[in-house]
Order: C-alpha cells, then structure tokens, then sequence
C-alpha cells in the first residue's frame, strides 16, 4: 500500500501511452481532476478512448484534449456543452458512446466491484436498447449492460492521505469513487495531501486500495452556471 | 378561443399546477429546464426533499455571492446550496436511489407523449445528439412520472401523439402529462383528460390532441 | 421524509405482520438491532423469512427468534454459532438457502438499487450454482444470481437525526446500509436520535430517503469473541 | 523418515511459511483459523494491510482490555483495533472490493485441493452446514490466492487429490498449497513441488500427495 506520491503533473500522466482507455471523474466541471487533464494535454498522447460523464466545455477540462485531437472514442451521458464535440462527430472524427448517466454509473461501479454484467430498465424500447439483450424479470423488461474498467483512472478529491485513502467535498464527490475503484492505475489529484492516520476511518469514501498514485494541485474549479439568489 | 399567454407565463402557469403534485413529505427529481422552475413554487408549508442527481438529497435555495461553493451544484450545473439535513453521494448511489424507485416523484420535461405513455425527450434525429443525460434512468426511478410541456409544437401540432415520432426516452413510462391546456393521466384504458386550464375548453383540448382522449367523469376545469 | 420516530420498540415492529420478509442488519453480533429484534421476540410474529448474513447465537440477536420458532426460513451466509438453528434444519423445521457473503451483499445492494439480477464468479463449479444461469465473459464464467428485497428492514446505527440519515460507528456499518436500502419500510435502531443538520452531510453513510422510521434505544452489544492483547 | 512435531509447533510453522507470500505493500485477506496467525509472524520491515470482509480496511493488533469497542472486530468476530490510515466499509463495498481483485493476495484454509486448483474448505456431506461465509468469493477475488493446511488428513490420507471428493469453494482458483511438509504450486501443466520443508525427503512428500507431482527444476529442500 505503499503509493506513488508525485511531485509533477507531468510525472503523474507519463504512463498514460496512446491507445490507452482513461475514466476521468467530474460532473460538469466539478470534480474533475484539472491538472491531470493538462498535463495530458501537454504530453500529446493520442488515439484516447475517455469514459466520463461529460466532455468538458471547449476551453477546460476534457474540452481541451478534444481539442487537441487527443481523444478517438467518447463514452458518457451527455456532451452537449462543447461546440468542438459536436464538430469532430459530425465530421466522423471521433466515435462517441452514449450511456444512461445511471448506466454509466453502475457500469463504472461493476467494472471495478469484478461484476461483468447486470440489468437495468433504463433503455429499454429506446435505441440504446439495439444490439442488447433484453431480458424479462417478475413481468418487467431490462437490457443487459457490461461493467467497464479502464487502464488508468483519474480522480479529483479534496483530501487524500500518502495511503491513497480518500474524501471528496459536496458535489465534487459524483463519479470520482467507482472511478477510482475502475481503474488498473488510479492517480488521485488532492487538494490536500495529508499524513496516514488524519482522515477518519468512519468518514474515508475512497479506501486506499483503490488508489496507487496521489499529487497535490491548486484547482481553479471554473463554474459552468453561476445561479445566485436575488437580495431580497 | 384559445388564450394567448407569453411564454414565460405559460411556463410559470405549467410550473405553478406541478407544484401541486407535490405532496409533503415527498422526495422529488426535478428535470433541467423548466421542472427546475417548480422548485421556486413549492408552497412553504409543505417539507419536500429535492433529489439531485449529480450527488446530492437535499437541494437548497441558490446561494448569495459569499456562499457560492464551486464543488456544490445541482444537475443543471447550477450553483445551489444544501438544504438543512442534506446528504451527498457518489453518482452510482444516486441513481441506485433513483432505479431503486426510492422517489416519490419526478417531473421531467418532454418533447413528445404517447397513449401508452412511451416518452421522448432526448433526440432528434437528424440534429447533435447531445446524449440523454440521466432521463432514461430517472424516467424508470420514481413512483410517479409527470411530464410537463406545452400542449402542441411551435407549428401548433400536437406533442400528445398514438405514437411517438421521435426517437423515446422510455417506454410505458409516463403516468400524467401536465401542458399549458390540460392534465392528462395514462392510465391502462388509455389517457384520461383529468383537467382542463383556464381559457380552454375540453372540445379544444381534444383536437390539440394527437391521441383518442376520454375524458374524466370528475373533470375539473379552470383549476389553473 | 417526514419520518416516524417511536417511542417505544412494540410500536417500531408492529406493522410486521406473520410471513412477513425482514431483513436485519449486523455481522455476528455488531450491528444487529437488538432492541428490535427483542421487540419482534415479544410480539410473536411468526412464519418469517429472514434475511441477515448470519442468525444470532443461542441466546441473542436472532437466535431467540429462532429459540421461539418465529422463523420459517432463514436466507444467509454462515449460521454456525447457533446449536438451536443446528436442530431445526436437521429436523426439517427451518429451511436455509445458503448464499456466499459477497453474493448476499450485493444481491442486497441490487434489491434496494433496482438491479433485477447480475452476474458473479462466487459459487461457480459448486453446490450453489445448481439451477443458476451459468454465462461466459471473457472467457470465465459467472452465475447469475437475483436481487433481494424485504418487507421490512431492521437496521442500527450509531446516529441518525430526525429526516432519517444516518451514520454507523466503524465495523458495526457492515451490512446495514444496503438493507436499509432495500426494505419496503425501514426501521432503524438508533443509538443517539439528533436533530436535522447536526449530522455532517459529506459524513452520512445512509441518506434518510431510505429510512421510514427511528427509535432511539440503549445496545448491550455483546461481545462473541473478546481477543486481548497480552500486556507486554 | 517423517517429522513428529505437535499440532501447535505444525501451525506455527505453516504460518509462518505463509508469511513470506506477502510482500511488501500487499492487501491481503487472511481466512478465519490458522491463517489469521500468520498476521501474529509478519516481519517488521512489511508495510502490508490487512483487509477484513466485514468491512474494514487495515487491521490492528489485537486490544489492550480498555481499548476493546464491541463494534470493532475483524471476519472471525474477534475484537480487534484498526490500524493507523485504515478505513471501515459496508459489507457490499468490502465485497466489491475482492470481487474486483483489489487484493494483492488471500491465505485461506483448505480440507482438499485438486491438481487443476480446485478447493474444497466449507462443507462434508452428511455434516450440518454452517455456510460458506465469504469463502466462496474470497477465492475468485485476490490477484494471488494460497491455502495452507496440512498435507495429510488425521487418517494420514493425502488432501492434495486428482479430484476433490469433497463439495467445492471454488473451480481452478488455488494459485499455491503450503503444508507442512511443502509448497507446491498449481500451474497450467498441473501440480509443481517447489519447496520441501525441513525432515521431508521430495519422496515422501510425491507419496503422500494423491496427485501427480512434477518436481520443480527449482526445488528449494528444507526452506521452513
């Protein structure tokens, strides 16, 4: 248990090799581990197939190595806030996979639970639902759906001690978890990295387990839709 | 005669007769786009707990400039803040909530309603498809699916349809349709129009209407 | 989510009617929710299909369900601490269906997550896997096994505040969180009853959307196996 | 000629054999019995987490009397105390977790293990059951999995067969058997002696084994 604690960005990406499949964490833009996503930016690996929820928006976050033609295949639930996807699609540049964001959760969370396959209702009679086996249980139809995994997970939390336990903050919390359990590499980026012993063991959402590398960064947490409440 | 509201109104007079589904003590997923307006007319009296998707039970009012916090926000994107005795999750615990039928209610938007309650809400076939987000799955995650749209389409044809032209969201899955003209439950007979809005007449409903609609032995009229 | 909180654990159980599914949680001792399982002893329903990883021992947890011949059939995954449950399935007065922990587990998570079934390696070339679906992914094989519900779900916690989130003390979280989930009507058993907000919400294991009713009570929390380390 | 140790020296040794499987950094599961000593042999230079199924992650040593917490206690329901950085889990998270081959490795007992890996350890017919407990998906869920138990039966009969006689843990899951008087690996091409233990000639230890037994090119003689 003994983890990889980086001092580069740089450092913490350089196995990442072309061709390789990559969970990135986040919700929007929360969550998402921002470093790490620029120094795969720098790095210029290629031919990426990326399973996250979303794909960033065109100037932050996955955006960025879309832009960067980084990326051939997409899997995630929706990727409507980038103008750069819809662009490559169109021009059959990059494959896209959509997912029920549920789907996609669990499948995450199948992949790294060693569970291959299991069923779901959401897609069934709906064009997800071509090429799956659709399976009646009590009366009710489901799909069958697979678990995914990936070579290398990349998650963001708020605190993470040098055992690779880790706590997410509010929102921020979302995918990263079953990523981090998906992956064959886990690289945490942490807000905080603190010494063994300082998390409380009833409050930890990631075990070390799950994580084989961690780096701190400083994040920028960019908001996507700043909705404030009017003075009364 | 057909009444002639502005959009915003139409939405907020939508919005206002969801709120009624509502009940106290609910737990309740509310769409992006207009289902996220019923959340500014919950009626003070009654305790609901907002769902949100994304991770979070419990969704607050917005926040003031000094409480924004980057790393809280609802489904929508949207800055929010935690209502007292909120609780986060990961996003598989989330929709292990919402497939697991845990809410009493969602409201959810639509672009399209079929007799036997199929839904489309996600795509159109030949524009960017921008992926379907969670509506496949909350449509399968509550108790009681509500669908809130405008009554016909922007070339004045119905959105309540035999079947649906577009490509669905779920299959069998809605159980009442609330527009800008009516309510409308599906029920196992077909749909049933339940109510009828102020300014709007059940023999107009019925031609803006797509489907063979029966109407409600206790029909309510101008109840919003 | 307004819950029900009781007063008095009689009233907790009384909705729980005779062949009633309950599931309870706890792992041995730890956990269990010993003033309900009490107040269900008192109140004499009977023909109940249990589920609960394991039953209690002679004279405690479920063990004096059990004592009391209140249980018809008992679905966990190791019952050995318990001579009387010894004497009813050889004398064909209780029927066990045996699952592999992990199996339980999730088939439990599934129940409360709407996943009519999924598939495991658990259990494949042996007894349990008699008239299970047996299925190759990527070239191993797998059995499909279902989800589990229950009428009722009996749990403990170490806190929980008046909207039903609650928060268990170390290895006493065991099993419960995924039985909360899936009980139809969920009971839990609380050390300390606080008030809505006092609870950390990045810290709450169980989100009361689970729970329908509280009961603040005072545990014996017996001890099987107290293992000491000898002083140096 | 055979050994003659007592049963308490027999285990120790076994163990403390068992002990040189876990390296450096590894998580491992330890099944209840003898190979919950081998946590009292780990050397002190192994930095190493010992993960229990009930749901925690770390194991500590065993408590001084006013350290015991009766919601603490590790598989085999002894009361234990966590050690520094562990972390607690729902039985479902700690499941998933081997499931999904976290673990580096799993040292578990055996009553017979055949020459293709098969294990047989939780029940005999005509006995009461008690369950497998989590047996049955502890085998499929470590990177490495390693039985230890005794190379004979009371009766003297080889427990290491073509065939298990006995019910199934787990088909073609045991990677190495470690008994006291060898350690012998199960390969593709079947059953490799690797280490004999001290007292033991590779003779004696090819007869009492009810399988075929290639002899490793290796073979290390007297290592424990």
């Amino acid at each position: 248990m003994m983890k990889t604690i980086y001092t580069s960005f740089e450092e913490a990406v350089k196995d990442i090799k072309d061709y390789s499949t990559i969970m990135v964490g986040g919700f929007g833009l929360v969550g998402i581990p921002e470093n790490l996503i620029l120094a795969l930016v720098e790095s210029k690996v290629k031919h990426l197939t990326v399973i996250s929820n979303n794909c960033g928006v065109d100037d932050w976050g996955l955006g960025l190595l879309l832009e960067n033609k980084q990326i051939d295949k997409m899997i995630g639930s929706y990727v409507g806030e980038n103008k750069e996807f819809e662009r490559q699609v169109l021009a059959g540049e990059l494959e896209v996979e959509l997912t029920p964001q549920g789907t996609l959760a669990e499948r995450i969370r199948a992949g790294g639970a060693g569970i291959p396959a299991f069923y779901t209702p959401a897609g069934v009679g709906t064009p997800i639902a071509e090429g799956k086996e659709v399976r009646n249980f009590d009366g009710k139809d489901y799909l069958m759906v697979t678990g995914l995994k990936a070579d290398f997970s990349l998650v963001r939390a708020a605190k993470g001690d040098r055992l690779g336990n880790l706590v997410y903050n509010k929102t921020a919390r979302n995918f990263n978890p079953e990523i981090a359990a998906a992956g064959t590499t886990t690289i945490a980026e942490v807000e905080e990295l603190v010494d063994a012993g300082t998390l409380d063991p009833d409050h930890i959402h990631t075990p070390g387990i799950y994580v084989q590398g961690l780096i701190e960064g400083k994040q920028e947490k960019r908001i996507e839709r700043l909705t404030l409440r009017r003075e009364a | 005669m057909a009444v002639n509201l502005d959009k915003a109104l139409v939405r907020e007079k939508i919005a206002k007769r969801a709120e009624r589904e509502i009940e106290n003590g609910f737990y309740v997923n509310l769409g992006i786009g207009m289902p996220t307006m019923v959340a500014n007319y919950i009626q003070e009296d009654k305790e609901i707990v907002l769902q949100s998707e994304n991770g979070l039970v419990g969704i607050g009012r917005s926040p003031y400039e000094n409480e924004v916090d980057p790393d809280l926000i609802n489904a929508g994107k949207e800055t929010v803040t935690a209502a007292v005795g909120a609780s986060y999750c990961s996003s598989a615990e989330s929709f292990a909530m919402i497939r697991g039928e845990h809410l009493d209610l969602a409201i959810l938007g639509g672009m399209e309603v079929s007799e036997t309650g199929n839904l489309a809400n996600w795509m159109i076939p030949g524009k960017m498809i921008k992926g379907m987000g969670g509506a496949m799955d909350i449509v399968h995650g509550a108790k009681k699916i509500v669908i809130i749209m405008d009554h016909v389409n922007k070339h004045g044809e119905p959105k309540i349809l035999k079947e649906c032209s577009l490509p669905l969201t779920g299959e069998g899955v809605v159980d009442r349709i609330i527009t800008d003209r009516a309510v409308i439950d599906v029920t196992d007979n077909g749909l049933v129009l339940v109510e009828v809005a102020e300014g709007w007449t059940v023999q107009e409903v019925v031609e803006a209407t797509g489907a063979h609609l029966q109407v409600s032995e206790n029909l309510l009229s101008a109840t919003f």
